[in-house]
């Protein structure tokens, strides 16, 4: 079967009410469109995981989708609160939202235990501040060479993660260049990992900085152009400061996300954007 | 009485300042980057001041962005931590592991540049949450992002922040990232290789850590502002350096430098 | 101070007698050039630290200029032996040769451990085999997570690292494509690193799987065309087969091997290369 | 009495077989790689093997190679585990790191491929000496390399070596790779995740493991080839399926291809 399939066919078949879920990409490269399906088909009890929360689990936070929350850093950047976050944090509103939080040295090396199928990574972090009373999956451990106590943080293996790409060969090898973040990682471990891209092309062209993700790690890719909006694909489109800066004043009050969330999530269906000859 | 946020920018000799508390906050901490460093920027005013420094007097100074950008050169103020023009002007931009594992743990950074909400006296710092109780904060904010570890690790840290009394605490609420604990030896107890902050640099003046006891000390006052106003401004009984000087006034070039750098803001303020 | 500076000189200035030394490269930009000047230069004492040691340490090895072996597989590959690390090690021959041994898992995670500043590093691996009792430099750790023992191996930290790569730019950034190994590792790992390229350019192409070592980790950088010969350098030229196959003959005796030293590396001097206007 | 190697290629009812022993277990050992199967690919028999299946019966077998070449794609049978023709026909190249850590031991490959200088009969596997002691061995072989860890994680592995009382041995003089251990529960006590070793192929035979006793058990047998000579040719006393078969004889098709493929090594044999 092929793994070029629509959006929608995609988190339907592949996203599941209680599941964890990690749709990740750095300020670059986030997968909006995957995640505004997400809030589409109402998937819920999800823990989302992300080092940076961003606009993405805001929307996704305000519309009911997640339980759990496990992150590092929880703001708009360079804007100021995620307000849906602190609504749900502080008020349960639409519902309660537990937390487990992180620093991203400690969520980038959480996902690297899990690509690498180790319980847990090692690294110097968290001692002397009061995270390690308030949080759980870390550990303290004797280094065995020399006198120091080291931290480990436990593996984080998603059910599902989610990332956006530039382009997919017609083999379904996803090619990603530019800020990459933690994305390798999650990707390398997930259970399934669903890529949205913005272009399918006959093979791929030399890039700085490019990470390929080959067929065996995907379990299914749907074509969706402008699918970081507001985030940006390095190559296609710049990042959307204004868009960020707007949301701020969208998300600070719920009957203005409300609107929000009928008018541009509600009410428009994802485009069936699946090539032609390449599945269904 | 605490001077007011808004009347910051009124201070030289009863007359509207030829620049804004920001702008001399911002210049203060550019000046502290050598040339050559390597430099963990934050956004914000960290980044405003590292591409200011950048384009004056440090012209060589390796700027790394947590996002993985290593030795950018924007020439733009970022929005964001992973801005295309952080990621279009890096030599070489790379995974977050690779960033936190080989570059900023081993102790490889000069220099780590942090804001803050609240600081104490040992300049712990706290992004996480205000009110005391973690789980039903008063205000919850971002959190640790990068800057946990970047306290632990860097040769030195730079925090840059305002001081007042919501933000200059004898207890802060949270520690989201160690300055020096409770002061000697508490680094070392917790394991953090680096050498820990190194200035911490305000609206009003600039602070370091005493050699010995750790305590932060007031060592050069900005101009314009009086030593009453700087303590009125801080939660604890503030020490203050027998040879207290009043900083540089901004020069006509760095405030030209500067002013250019946040007009290319998304958000047209620094 | 520039960082161009000849092959000579970087290796006089920067590598000392009993220095722990790692030359990297997988198959692919050994830096032979490097390993003949060290020979020339009679260097002794050396801990010699490589996955591979391939026929670069059995240069060394015959020559008498290493003390004790760090590695995980000794042979030439896809020939046989390496009848100079054979003859040190089981009959002392120019000098008795220590060794310690690993898996290619357990040195490319002691790299990592020591790029990453930490004093061990975690896997996967060792247990069950005879290398548990035979080796020095690992350890058993109980998962804080779960139920299970995890391997720890010690850090690696060498003084000096030493790699080979296509080219650098006028500002001492240096790039590598192709084969990388734990080449990216030994370099974070080392206290100082010695590089050697094929070319030196304005700026850099995009590659496929290119790796950047910025200036700042850099020690040295010296010209030495054709340098990983027999090796190959991607884009540059390609492996010499046949040298590896003859290679076997050269080395079966002390004799041969001791007239090729002579014909070969002493009688040799190294190129001064120094491009005009850098260094010096 | 034991065959000796150089006569192993003429055992077909008494006349020379239009193969030879080393082709037969290049053949059979490709045959065991299915269509689809992640292969992470020992240099010698093993890339042979390997390469031979891609280019018949098993196009989408993905090869990768320790040196970091993932989905490469041969024509020309490499010398080195890092020949140029790898990793330029490679869908991409990662560092080792990635390769062990990511892609070997989460358990991703299906299938790892040894060779080996003795075996026992759990086939646990010794590439380092020969000779009682560590320290003073009568041989010193290459060593673990991924051995060790491509035993311990793949889902299964295949062990390719020639089958003689040097080979085959009761017991090896150093455990480089484990197959079964002591035999039932040895893999899980050692935390191995990976399946073990499903077939040794020699140039005689086809081995399995027991699936209670885990000892290796002879299940197939090379056309021309006698038990009895197998028996000669193995250290201990080997155990025999009820069902053993005879390996189907290399067709002319696979022959032309392992030719075509040997004839492009720099060594000219497989």
């Amino acid at each position: 079967m092929s793994k070029f399939v629509t959006l929608e066919s995609a988190i339907s078949a592949h996203l599941h009410d209680g599941d964890t879920v990690a749709l990740e990409g750095f300020t670059h490269l986030i997968p909006f469109a995957a995640g505004q399906e997400i809030i589409r088909q109402r998937k819920k009890d999800l823990t989302a995981i992300r080092l940076t929360p961003d606009l993405l689990y805001d929307q996704l936070i305000g519309a009911g989708c997640v339980k759990k929350l496990v992150f590092s850093w929880g703001g708009n950047p360079g804007v100021g609160s995620l307000h849906r976050f602190r609504d749900a944090y502080q008020n349960a509103w639409p519902r309660p939202l537990e937390i487990e939080e992180h620093t991203h040295a400690g969520m980038t090396n959480r996902y690297l235990a899990g690509a690498s199928g180790m319980p847990f990574a090692v690294l110097r972090g968290y001692f002397g501040t009061d995270l390690v009373e308030n949080t759980t999956n870390i550990a303290t451990i004797d280094s065995p060479f020399t006198d120091e106590k080291i931290l480990a943080v436990a593996a984080i293996n998603p059910d599902v993660t989610i990332v956006h790409a530039q382009q997919a060969d017609r083999n379904g090898n996803v090619m990603a260049w530019g800020i990459i973040g933690s994305s390798r990682e999650a990707v390398f471990a997930a259970k399934k990992v669903i890529v949205t891209v913005e272009e399918i092309v006959d093979s791929f062209e030399p890039r700085f900085n490019s990470v390929i993700y080959p067929e065996a790690l995907i379990t299914s890719i749907s074509l969706a152009p402008r699918g970081a909006w507001p985030s940006y694909a390095s190559g296609y489109y710049d990042r959307d400061n204004d868009a960020y800066i707007a949301w701020d004043e969208i998300s600070k009050e719920r009957e203005s996300f409300t609107r929000w969330l009928d008018d541009e999530v509600y009410g428009k269906r994802v485009q069936d954007l699946t090539p032609v000859g390449m599945g269904r | 009485m605490a001077i007011s946020e808004v009347n910051r920018d009124a201070l030289v000799e009863g007359e509207k300042a030829p620049w804004n508390s920001n702008e001399m906050m911002t210049i203060a901490a550019a000046r502290t980057l050598k040339d050559g460093m390597i430099c963990f920027v934050g956004i914000g005013i960290p980044s405003t001041a590292s591409i200011l420094a950048k384009a004056t007097h440090a012209p060589n100074l390796v700027l790394i962005y947590e996002s993985g950008t290593v030795n950018t050169d924007p020439k733009t103020l970022p929005l964001s931590i992973g801005d295309p023009e952080l990621a279009n002007r890096a030599l070489t931009v790379v995974s977050m592991p690779e960033i936190f594992n080989y570059w900023l743990q081993p102790g490889r950074i000069d220099v780590g540049f942090l804001g803050a909400a609240q600081i104490d006296r040992y300049a712990n710092i706290n992004t996480t949450v205000i009110g005391e109780s973690y789980e039903k904060p008063k205000v919850r904010l971002p959190g640790a992002g990068g800057a946990t570890e970047i306290a632990g690790a860097c040769k030195e840290v730079i925090i840059v922040l305002k001081q007042t009394t919501r933000t200059f605490v004898s207890e802060i609420d949270f520690i989201t990232s160690v300055g020096f604990g409770d002061g000697p030896g508490a680094r070392e107890k917790n394991g953090l290789i680096g050498g820990g902050p190194r200035y911490v640099i305000t609206d009003l003046g600039i602070l370091e850590p005493d050699p010995e006891s750790k305590e932060l000390v007031l060592t050069s006052i900005h101009p314009g502002v009086t030593l009453e106003q700087i303590r009125e401004n801080t939660g604890w009984d503030l020490k203050v350096a027998a040879n207290l000087v009043t900083t540089s006034a901004p020069t006509s070039s760095e405030l030209e430098r500067v002013r250019a750098l946040v007009a290319t803001s998304s958000r047209k303020k620094s």
